[in-house]
Order: structure tokens, then C-alpha cells, then sequence
């Protein structure tokens, strides 16, 4: 009962347009809005009848809580993201949410690292943007293949973001993988107070290993099956580590962001 | 709440508002949707399936989408029934519901134990057998499948336990009937059916199931045809109550169950995709009590003609 | 037709172009379709159940759509062995594929009888048994739910027709690992699974089952999980084919059924839906046979690792 | 293999505009003509995914086969017919057909009655507009609840025909039922040479019943729930009289249109 504000939204899609070749940036006017955090996701229906007959998890990638304007970047993985893709302006989109933790420390003054691989720079996009707002210090790394795989400089300007982008061929940015492009960072500038991560298991696996060789806390943002979001079916279940045993957190409501030393990414 | 006469039913011994009970597994100990509706709107929660020992759960995945339904494999994830009526019995007076306890085991005598020291626990009022659970290696299924069997640990699981007993029961016993008139005549004081139904999904690029566990059991509406009949089935065999549940998402997903037989009616999977389901079931069968003239649900108890 | 031989197989004696067949109940006598497609692209066809005598069927409501499947309840509605062999037989090679023939019965010795006479037949590659019709009221399903008899009528079965012997299962047979060896045992060539699950739906504003017959099959996507469960299962069980279906719609759903250990897949519900599912199956095989280098899709049989 | 012209259209959808409450005309645009003859009809998928899963059944109400124009004109009954409804002009439609046999006997110089029970006017429209243009005679009666519950006068104009109406409530038109209007018809007016029929089942009974009385060849359009619409299920059966006995036939490929006096009405 912690979290009220979670209601079900029926949202007008304002815009559905391709940022990149497989992800696509929605721009929904809520109702409410919905004060997310960042690191917090929403749950779409993706249609009327019950095939596909699950909701589909998304970070909020931005919320412009005055205007009660949200907005999700969603990359096409499989049938139920190649129905979000279609989705048309000024279509009704049932949404709930928002769920789960976001990234600790909102305000902590330290400087954050913000490390983002591929479509995981989403929900550290909204996190960027509101350090951005406070004034609080932090720096932006985000990894892709290539210069086409991840979005235009453009993209960032209107939160005046300025990400340092790494790139596998080299293409844009960095030549690297953004986990090389963070140890890169670490080697040659001050140590952050902070790392807070979001992207593919084996980045997130090596941003923590990182983190803990240096004594960074950092924070990652993990991702699983859901099936209820609201920690009651324990369909989402990762493990941990506790007390040298193995044990299952709920990534839906535990989560998604945990402490990256806890997480056991082993098995 | 305001609750509806219109709706309340006294199943086996429990007082409930309404026939709308959260099914086991997939309503937590009944909190955990609090933020969307009011745990009292229901009228009982059947809370997670509760053994012995703690449980740690089957490694992920745990869940897979199939078309209209879901294969779960959570393996009974429990904190055991020790910690249970420690920390959360004591809680769930709060619900402002009646709760309901599912418990499995692994033999026999685990049910019994189980059963056993839930006896006269505060903020339990009643248990479910789980004699039916796919994804338990030891017992699980196999228990639900042989009447001789099913008899047995209904007996031993009764004499454990003095408060409402409902056995849940899986549609996969090759003679439903058979279980379900074996678990009438050791003392269960009601049935629930169905449980999941075993299935299995593959991972084609991968070459492997998706599931850790290989199989999990099939929810959701693509199970509700073999529930409905099912409930059909045993509620004209057996004269306990029945509770119907499987794919349930709506009032007139509620209505066939009711029309089968059903004297309460459970819902399970509907919870994920629309938090809101059960004040929307209540509020579809009040409209249909209203547009039929009928002055209470239970003029439609297995009153489906043939 | 070309025929591209990395889909070639040879199931129980039947030569096949591909693995693809056209199950019993969903495609007529093969001719019904092919305005849409040639039915020689199909590896076979299964014809409709036949019985020695004819089958007038049940009254309509036959069919009633459910979340991702369908309910049907024909009541193997068929012109008798004799119409068929006079009539439909000879005509069955034009279809330019084997035909293997569905045969059902309400005592042993009527499948015996029926097998006998399509012994030799022109036309008919081999015979599917039925003992898992779940909308015939004697016989059907309650033979294909017991191993003794169902050892018994394969055996009586093949004793009569000597040509490739197919034997098609229930998913609700409670021990079905034990049904399949039975089969196997009395001298099946290969299994067929899975038939539909018996299913009811509720029309709840006239308060009555909407099919006449009161229940029917479930098939159709719905019941995927719970094939691929059970190929998964019997597979492993028995050392002769499994012909995997239930719910096939694309390349990916047969390739979990080959996975999970069939030899050859079969289409029933998805025609309905999509005439052309035939072709767009087999371009999807060698689609996935040319992006993984596999050479023949015989290597993917019972591949599924765990 | 008789009809060739069998395929699958993936067709544009024009227009989809609301006719009255609950019926909608839907305008698409085929790659190819179907070459439909009135009385037959195609079959609409509903959506991607599974549910709803089989396709529906709609009657032609009218073709341009030189254009490959093709008109659906959809009652919403069910959760599928909402869908249909709720497609929206510039969408792909995925569409069958055509198929079953049409109304028989189409360049018949007798005059022809052709009589519509509410919605059950779609196939015969196509049927009375193709009259029209051939220069046949025919009359075209219609029945409705009320006034609003049939389409304006204007609707009609486009193909030149002027039906004439009968509303239960007396509305428009004939107060009664159409088999009323029907029989008022014959009794006032020359034999025609044939009836063909289309409406609720109790309404197409009483038409067969009319033409037998008196001796007229009638042919009634009947609808059952289908599957496969091409005759390989037998999902659809209908009893019909032979022999003193009753068998079942196919509505979707022996029919949808059958002599009325074969069609056994009491079961
Ligand atoms: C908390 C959370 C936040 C998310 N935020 C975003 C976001 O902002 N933008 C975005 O594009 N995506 C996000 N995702 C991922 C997104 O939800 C999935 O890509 C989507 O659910 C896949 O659905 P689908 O039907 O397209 O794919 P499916 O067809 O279901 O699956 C596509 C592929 O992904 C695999 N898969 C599916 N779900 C998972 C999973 N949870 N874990 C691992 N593998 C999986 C499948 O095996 C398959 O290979 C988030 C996920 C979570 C849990
Ligand atoms: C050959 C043929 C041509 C048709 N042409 C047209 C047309 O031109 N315009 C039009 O609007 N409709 C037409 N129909 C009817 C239309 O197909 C149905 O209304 C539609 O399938 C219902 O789908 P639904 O999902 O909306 O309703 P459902 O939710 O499936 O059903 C709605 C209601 O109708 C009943 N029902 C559904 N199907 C049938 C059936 N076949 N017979 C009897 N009762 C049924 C159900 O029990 C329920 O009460 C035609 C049907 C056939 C067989
Ligand atoms: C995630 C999940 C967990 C479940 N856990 C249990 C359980 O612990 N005990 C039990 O008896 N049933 C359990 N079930 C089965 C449900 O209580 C119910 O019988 C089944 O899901 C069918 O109903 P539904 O289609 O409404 O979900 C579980 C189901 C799901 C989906
Ligand atoms: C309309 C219909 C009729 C069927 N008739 C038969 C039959 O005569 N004999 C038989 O063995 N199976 C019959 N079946 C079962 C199918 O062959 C198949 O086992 C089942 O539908 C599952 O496959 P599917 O999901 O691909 O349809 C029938 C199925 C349908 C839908
Ligand atoms: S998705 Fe249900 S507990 Fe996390
Ligand atoms: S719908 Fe299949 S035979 Fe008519």
C-alpha cells in the first residue's frame, strides 16, 4: 500500500515515431500524472482479446509530471514490442503503474555514472534529465553497435544531455564496449560516488564487477519475465546472494534496480 | 465496502461478501494489490501454496506467455509454514476478507503436519489442498491422480485439520470424477478445480525449453473450455460445494463456471493483465442478477439446461 | 511439386515429401483446400475418421470459438467404410500425396473391421486409430485413457491391417506414457498427438452449453503447451515416431515439436484460419535449416536440450 | 477446384463508416477482383494473435469488379464484429475469399422478390443492385425494428434502388414484419417467378413456408457458425430434409444459399 499512486491510466498516444531502425519513442499523455521515479516501468496491454494475453513492461523514459506527459522508448524484441511499434497517434493505450524501485539516492550530490547499454539507456535517460533539472552532478555513458544503432546527438538536446557514447565498430564515440568506455572513464578521471546501470545481463554483470573492484556502489537495473508486476505471483524471481546462499528477489517489486554486489548474476 | 446481498454465500463454513475468491499463487498473502483495489473486495484470498519447510523456488525463467494463457514453474516458493504463522497469519485479519491457506507437500504426512499446525491459527479460515501442483517434483501431481490415493490424504489431512477443507483438484486425473467423489467421502467440505494443466514451450532459437524447469502449468483463458467442463463434470457427481476457476477474466467468464455448478468461483491469471478484474466481475454480475430479474446468484448455481 | 529433399522422411513405411501432414478432421479428403493449395504439398493427409457404418453427426452447434482454440463436436459425421471405399479411395491418389485414413469405432471390433477393410485399399497409405474422440459417447475417449485396452485394440487392429499403423492419443489419458507404450507394444507403427482436450462453453444469456453435444474438443493454439508437453513426454517413452500436433500455426511451433522429439508434425485448426499454412510452414523449415547449416531438419528431431 | 478464383486478398480498407447504430459499410480496396456473384461471401481476420481466432463470415453487398471494389456491410453482434467496426480507413484488411454458392438462377427474366430481414439485406443489395444493371425485374423488400434501424433512402440511390421498407413499429414504410409485407405483396400483387431470402433463421422459415404455400421457388441464405468456410470440417452443418430423413449439409460450401423447401427449419 506504499505506493498509491499506482492507478490505471488510459492514455492518448500523442506520437509513435522511429528513433532508431528498431526502436520507437512514445509519447503518451496520461490522465494523472503518474510522479514516477526514475528506474520505476509502466505495464502496457497491447490489445483487446487475450492473445498476446500479458502486459508488457517499459521504464518510463521520461515524465513531464506537470503535463502529465510520459514517454517509453521500446525496441522491437519480439511479437508483443512489434505491436507497440504499430501502435498509431491518437490511439487509446491502457497503461499501469508505475512499479517498482527506482534508482536509489535521487538527490545525493556526489557525482552519478550513468551507464546505459543499447535500449537500457531508457529509464537512465529520465535519471540523466532530472540531474540535469536539479543540478546534481553525473556523467553519461551509453554503448551500441554502431552510430546508427543508437539515437542522434539531437535526441539528448532537449534535456540538454550530452552523452558519451561508445561504439562496438568504433562508428561513433568511443571504440568499444561501454563497459571498456566506464573503466576507460574511471582510469583517467575522478572516482564517482556512484554507478547506477541499465542494459544487457553480461554489461550489467561486468559494470558491477567494476563497481566492487573499486568500491563504487552501483546499482543496477535487471530485467525478467513478469507476469502480476506487483510482487504477488513470483513469476519474475532473480537470485542473490545472501548470507553465502542462494535467494529469489522479485524484480517487479524488489526491483528492478538492486544493489549490484547482491545480484548473482553466476547462474 | 459495501457489499451486495445479492452476492454473499456462505461456502463450506466461510462467510464471504461474494463468490469471488483470489486463486492461489497468484495473489501473494492478498497485499500485494493493495494499491489497486481493496483486498476486501474479494471474498476470500487463497493465499500462497504453504509447505512444511521453506521453499526456495525454481530457478528462472519461471514464466512464459502461451497464446491466451501463461506456463508458470514457480515451485512453490514459500517461507514455510513456521514463518507463516509468525509473521504473516497474524496479518491477515487485515485483509478485511476471509483467507484461506493452500498447502502442499511431499508426502502424505507433510500435508497432515501442514494442515496440522494451521489448525485454529488466527486469521486462517480455512485450507485448500494443493493435491495438484505441477511443478513439484516429489507428490505434487501424482497425489491428484489416484482416487485411492486422493482418499487417503484427504482423510489424514482432515483429521488434522477441524476448519473449512477444500481440496483443489487437476483436470489431468484421468477419472476426475473418481478423485473428486474419493475427496467428498474423506471429508472435504468443498472442492476448487482447476489447477493448471502441465505444458511445456520451447525456445526455438535456443533449441530448449523455456522454462528451467522444462514444464509449467497452463492459465488463462486458454484453459477455462476444460475448467468449465470440468466444474460441470464433478459439481454433477459430488454434492459439496464446488469452487470454479480457470481462465476467468470477466462476469460472463464468471457466469459459465456458475451456471456449471460453481457455487463460488476463483480468479487467478486475470489479476496480472487487469488488477481491477474482481470489482468488475462483481459489478457484470450484478447487472446480469439486475437484467434477469433475479433477487441472488444462487438461483444460477448449475442451473445450465442440457 | 519440387520437393526439397532436406524435408524428406520416411514415417513408419510412409514415404514422405516433407514432414507436414494435414490432420484428421480439418482438411475433408484432401480436396476440399485445394482452390488454396495443392494438397501434394502437404508430406500426407489424414482424412476424415471413418467408421464401418455411416455417421449422420451431431446436431449444430458444432463449433464455438475459445481464447486462441476452438471447441468442435462433429460426431464423426462420415459416409461409412463401404461410401468410402467405393467411392473416396479411388479417387485419393489424384491428391498427389499418401493419405492415410482416421478410423474410429464403438467396440473393438468395429476398429478391427474397419482396418480390414481398408487393408489393401487403393489410395490409403496407412491408418490412423482413433481411440481419443473425445464427442462420441461409446468408446472414444474412455478407450484411449486405459493401457490394457488399449493394448488390446491395437493389437486387434494390427492383427487386421498390416500397412503403417498409426495410433492417435489423448492428452487426458492420466498415465499417457503408459498408454503410448501399450500402443507400442501391440504393434503401432508410429503416435500420433496429441487429439483435442474435452472442453465447455457456456452461452450464459441462454444459460445453456452452446454446442448441442454439450461438450467438445479443445484445439487450435490454445492447447500448444500441452502438446508439446506430451510429444516431449512420449518421445521419450516409446522408440517408434511421434507425429506431434496441436495448435501448429508457423515454422516455430512445429520446430517445438520436432524439438521436442516428432518426427513429423501435423496441422488441424490453423487451416481454418490460414489456407496457405502448408506453404508458409515448410518455407519457415528451410528457412531455419538454411540459417543454422543444418543439412536435413532430421537432425532437429528430439534436439531439445535441457 | 471448381473455383479457382479462390485467394487471399490483402485488401486496403477505404472507408469504414457507421450506416446506422450498429451497422458499419465498409469500403476495400482488393488487389484483384474477387469476381464475386451475390450470395457468396468472404472471411475477415480479425487481428494479429490468436484471439480472436478463427475469421468471421461477411456477405458481399456489393463488388465493382472492375474497379476491385468490394463492400462489407457488418452488424456488430459479438466481440468480433466490434473489431471489424473499430478498423480504421488506411488499414490492411487480410480477407478470403469468395466463396460458397451464390443465389442461383442470376439471369432469370421472371420477376424476383428479394426479401431482407434486417441485416440479412447485405448479400441481397449486391443481388438487386446487380438486377438493376442487367435489367431484370425485381422487387426488394426489407424489414427492421424501427426506422433508425435501416439504412436512409439515400443509401440506396447509388445503384438505383428503391426498396421497399417495413418497420415492426410502423416507423417507415409497411407496419409489421417483412414476411407480413411479404404476403400482403402476394396477395396484392402479380406471382413473381422466385423469392430469395436473408435474415434471421425464424423469419427465413417463415419465407419458405410463404413460397411453398403458394408454390414459388424460394432460396433462403443461412448462416451457422463456421471454421473452415470451405467444406473440409464440417463444422457448420445444417439439417435439411432428404428422404423423410434428416442430413446434415454444409453451410459454407453446399450453401450459404439453399432451396427453402430442403431446409429442415424445426430443429
Ligand atoms: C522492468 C523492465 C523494464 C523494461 N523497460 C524496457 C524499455 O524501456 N524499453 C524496451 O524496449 N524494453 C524494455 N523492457 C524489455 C521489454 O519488456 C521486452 O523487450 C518485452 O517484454 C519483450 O516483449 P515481446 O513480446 O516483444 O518479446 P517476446 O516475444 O516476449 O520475447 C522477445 C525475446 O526476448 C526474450 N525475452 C522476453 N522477455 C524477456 C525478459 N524479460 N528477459 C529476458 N528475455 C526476455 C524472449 O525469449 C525472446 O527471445 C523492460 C523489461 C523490464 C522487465
Ligand atoms: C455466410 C455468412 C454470411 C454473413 N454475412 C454477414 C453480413 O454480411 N453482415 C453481417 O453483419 N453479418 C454477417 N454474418 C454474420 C456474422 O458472421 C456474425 O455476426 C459474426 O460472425 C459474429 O461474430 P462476433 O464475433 O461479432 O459475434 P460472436 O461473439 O461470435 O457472437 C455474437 C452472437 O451471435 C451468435 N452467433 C455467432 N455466430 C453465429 C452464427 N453463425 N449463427 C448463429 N448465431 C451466431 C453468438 O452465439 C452470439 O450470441 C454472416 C454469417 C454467415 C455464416
Ligand atoms: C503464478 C502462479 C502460481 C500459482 N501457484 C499456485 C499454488 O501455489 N497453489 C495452487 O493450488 N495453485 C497455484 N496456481 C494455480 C492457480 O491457483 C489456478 O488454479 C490456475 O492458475 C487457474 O486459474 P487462472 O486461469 O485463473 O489463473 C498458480 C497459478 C499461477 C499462474
Ligand atoms: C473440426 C475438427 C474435426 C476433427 N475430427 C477429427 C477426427 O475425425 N479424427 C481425429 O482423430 N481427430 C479429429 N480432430 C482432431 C485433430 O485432428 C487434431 O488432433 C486436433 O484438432 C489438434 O490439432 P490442431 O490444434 O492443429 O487442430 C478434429 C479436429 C477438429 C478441429
Ligand atoms: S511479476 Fe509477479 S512477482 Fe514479479
Ligand atoms: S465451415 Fe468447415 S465445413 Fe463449413
Amino acid at each position: 500500500m506504499e505506493n498509491k499512486a499506482q492507478i490505471a491510466h488510459r492514455c492518448l498516444l500523442l506520437e509513435n515515431k522511429a528513433v532508431t531502425g528498431d526502436w520507437f519513442l512514445l509519447t503518451l499523455q496520461a490522465p494523472l500524472p503518474l510522479q514516477a521515479r526514475p528506474g520505476q516501468f509502466v505495464q502496457l496491454r497491447l490489445g483487446p482479446g487475450t492473445d498476446p494475453l500479458l502486459r508488457r513492461p517499459f521504464s518510463i523514459h521520461h515524465e513531464d509530471s506537470i503535463a502529465g506527459r510520459l514517454r517509453l522508448l521500446v525496441r522491437v524484441a519480439g511479437a508483443g514490442t512489434a505491436r507497440v511499434a504499430a501502435f498509431v497517434a491518437g490511439q487509446e493505450i491502457d497503461l499501469l503503474g508505475p512499479f517498482g524501485q527506482g534508482f536509489p539516492y535521487p538527490e545525493e550530490k556526489a557525482k552519478a555514472l550513468l551507464v546505459g547499454g543499447g535500449i537500457g539507456m531508457a529509464p537512465l535517460y529520465f535519471l540523466a534529465a532530472q540531474r540535469r533539472r536539479e543540478g546534481l552532478p553525473f556523467d553519461f555513458l551509453i554503448g551500441g553497435r554502431s552510430a546508427a544503432s543508437l539515437p542522434a546527438d539531437a535526441y539528448f538536446r532537449e534535456h540538454r544531455l550530452e552523452p558519451s557514447l561508445a561504439t562496438e565498430d568504433g562508428s561513433r564515440g568511443f571504440r568499444g564496449t561501454v563497459t571498456a568506455l566506464l573503466e576507460h572513464r574511471l582510469l583517467t578521471g575522478p572516482q564517482p560516488g556512484r554507478i547506477h546501470a541499465c542494459g544487457p545481463l553480461p554489461m550489467l554483470a561486468r559494470v558491477a564487477e567494476i563497481g566492487r573492484a573499486r568500491g563504487i556502489p552501483t546499482h543496477v537495473s535487471l530485467e525478467s519475465r513478469l507476469a502480476c508486476a506487483v510482487g504477488a505471483c513470483l513469476g519474475c524471481a532473480f537470485p542473490f546472494h545472501r548470507d553465502g546462499a542462494v535467494e529469489y528477489r522479485r524484480v517487479c517489486r524488489d526491483g528492478p534496480v538492486f544493489n549490484g554486489e547482491e545480484v548473482c548474476f553466476e547462474s | 465496502m459495501k457489499a451486495d446481498p445479492r452476492l454473499a454465500v456462505n461456502l463450506a463454513g466461510i462467510a464471504m461478501r461474494n463468490p469471488l475468491i483470489a486463486a492461489s499463487g497468484c495473489y501473494g498473502y492478498g497485499f500485494d494489490y493493495a494499491a489497486w483495489v481493496d483486498p476486501a473486495e474479494w471474498g476470500a484470498i487463497v493465499v500462497k501454496g504453504t509447505t512444511l519447510r521453506p521453499r526456495p523456488g525454481n530457478p528462472p525463467p519461471r514464466i512464459v506467455e502461451t497464446p491466451s494463457g501463461m506456463l508458470n514453474a514457480i515451485g512453490l516458493q514459500n517461507p514455510g509454514v513456521e514463518y507463516f504463522l509468525e509473521t504473516i497469519s497474524p496479518r491477515l485479519n487485515a485483509l478485511g476478507c476471509p483467507a484461506i491457506v493452500n498447502i502442499a507437500g511431499e508426502t502424505i504426512a507433510e500435508y497432515r503436519a501442514v494442515a496440522g499446525l494451521l489448525d485454529g491459527a488466527p486469521g486462517v479460515s480455512g485450507v485448500e489442498v494443493n493435491i495438484s501442483c505441477p511443478n513439484v517434483q516429489c507428490g505434487g501431481i501424482s497425489f491428484g491422480c489416484d482416487p485411492a490415493v486422493v482418499e487417503e490424504l484427504v482423510r489424514q489431512v482432515r483429521g488434522a485439520y477441524r476448519g473449512p477443507l477444500l481440496v483443489k483438484l487437476s483436470p489431468e486425473a484421468g477419472s476426475l470424477t473418481e478423485v473428486a467423489r474419493a475427496a467428498e467421502r474423506a471429508g472435504a467440505d468443498a472442492l476448487s478445480l482447476i489447477n493448471t494443466i502441465r505444458g511445456m514451450v520451447i525456445d526455438v532459437e535456443a533449441r530448449r525449453p523455456v522454462l528451467e524447469n522444462l514444464t509449467g502449468g497452463l492459465s488463462g483463458p486458454a484453459i477455462r473450455p476444460v475448467a468449465v467442463r470440468a466444474v460441470w463434470e464433478v459439481a454433477g457427481a459430488v454434492s459439496i460445494p464446488v469452487v470454479g476457476l480457470g481462465g476467468i477474466t470477466s462476469a460472463a467468464d464468471a457466469l459459465q463456471f456458475i451456471l456449471a455448478g460453481a457455487t463460488a468461483v476463483a480468479v487467478g491469471t486475470a489479476n496480472f493483465v487487469e488488477p481491477y478484474a474482481v470489482r468488475e466481475i462483481k459489478a457484470g454480475l450484478l447487472g446480469y442478477l439486475a437484467k434477469n430479474g433475479l433477487k441472488h446468484y444462487r438461483e444460477l448455481i448449475g442451473a445450465a439446461k442440457t
